[in-house]
């Protein structure tokens, strides 16, 4: 459990207006978890924010803030859905 | 170590009749033609369509996004949890994706029962988790050129909302 | 001396798509593509249909009787309540009478509406009312060439049950 | 307010086994009510106490048993009825 890895992370909605990208890459630490990922997230220069009020889906299920994010992981920041 | 993701190929008689996104336009009709077996007294089918106004503003279409492939895992979820829960025989959904004009149909909902009142329950349970829980989005574009994503519901998060058969991811 | 009679003729605006009693085949796809104008975001259509067996009898086929003058008017109130009290654009319901074999559709509930709560709502009525006030019965037959007619619910007497515009008789 | 006059009675589903008959003619008193029809109805050979447990509608409406009945009306004993 040392040393870092790089996951990439969908973006949709208004995040990947803001983003300018379907997809960015991501460094977490070896034990990260989701809310690891929303602090790196918070720091980039044009989402900040609107990472707060989102959901984060790891490998396609909503998961909690401790749950750990691992290399090789399908990774998405879900911004509050509207269907219908 | 990690694990998850829910069960790919599932068979046809588990009562999920189909349950996807799609570009397709959606028709309510041939869903409404397919459902229901001789054993099936009631059958509902329900169109979300697109309006040419909403909260006082013109609109001149909307344009939906979708995170396709967790999307159909959801309505897959959801559409199997309901058909538990009510007992209902059968349930279809469908939600379309891209740019929809007025009285475009943007959601298909249809399910047959052996009786009418579980069958308005699955309805029912079926648009409002999809609300909740389908990584979908909208975005309204406006006859001015200009447009906006919606305000949406928050995902419940964590496996307990995440369907009947909850799965611990990897620790 | 004696009036009543509930007017007969009302305009096409009031929602009112169909109401009626009918020997034709009934298909709810057919008022599925009519319902809706640009500002209703939701439309419904319940089929009832004929089940091949009930209460553990095999059922050959339904027949259906029903004093048509009546019901026809019945309906129309039905729908006209279901339009004041959930604010619903438009309804169109008919019921079949005759003989029908399983699969048969019986009758077709179509609603459309803004919103969808309000749309499920004005489908339930509907139906429950029409459950309990449309005079029309229905005699199962079996395999074996016996038949009986099923036990119904008693209608509610007297004019407040009557719809929305009780009409007190001559006296 | 005298006298008797005929009223025809229009009859459904199990009734109009019963009777035989999609119409029967009944006899009643000038003034006579809902509860009349009923009680006359009581004594049909073969009708009988069927008519108990149903409604009466005049002119297409479901009317109570102190609802008078005048010459002209449109009468039906509606049994349980039973839609869907």
């Amino acid at each position: 459990m040392t040393g870092r890895f790089e996951v990439d992370v969908f973006l949709f909605g208004r995040h990947r207006e803001l983003a300018g990208a379907a997809v960015i890459s991501v460094e977490l630490a070896a034990g990260g978890t989701v809310a690891d990922l929303r602090r790196t997230l918070s720091g980039h220069p044009s989402l900040g924010s609107a990472v707060e009020g989102s959901a984060v889906a790891l490998n396609r299920r909503y998961e909690p803030d401790d749950s750990p994010v691992v290399a090789g992981d399908e990774v998405a920041v879900i911004p509050p859905v509207a269907g219908g | 170590m990690t694990v998850a993701r829910s069960p790919a190929a599932r068979s046809a008689s588990d009562g999920v009749v189909v349950a996807e996104v799609t570009e397709d336009e959606l028709d309510g009709a041939d869903l409404l033609r397919r459902m229901g077996s001789t054993s099936d007294g009631a059958v509902i089918v329900f169109e979300g369509r697109v309006r040419d106004h909403n909260s006082g503003r013109s609109v001149a279409c909307l344009h939906y996004d979708a995170y396709r492939e967790m999307a159909d895992e959801v309505l897959r979820d959801i559409v199997r949890e309901a058909i538990q829960d009510t007992g209902v025989s059968a349930i279809g959904v469908r939600h379309r994706v891209g740019s929809l004009g007025p009285r475009s149909v943007s959601l298909v909902v249809a399910v047959s029962a052996a009786h009418r009142r579980p069958a308005y329950e699955a309805s029912a349970y079926v648009i409002e988790e999809l609300k909740r829980r389908l990584p979908l989005w909208k975005r309204e574009e406006y006859g001015d050129g200009t447009s906006q994503w919606l305000d949406g519901q928050m995902p419940p998060v964590g496996s307990t909302d995440a369907g009947p058969e909850p799965e611990r991811r990897g620790e």
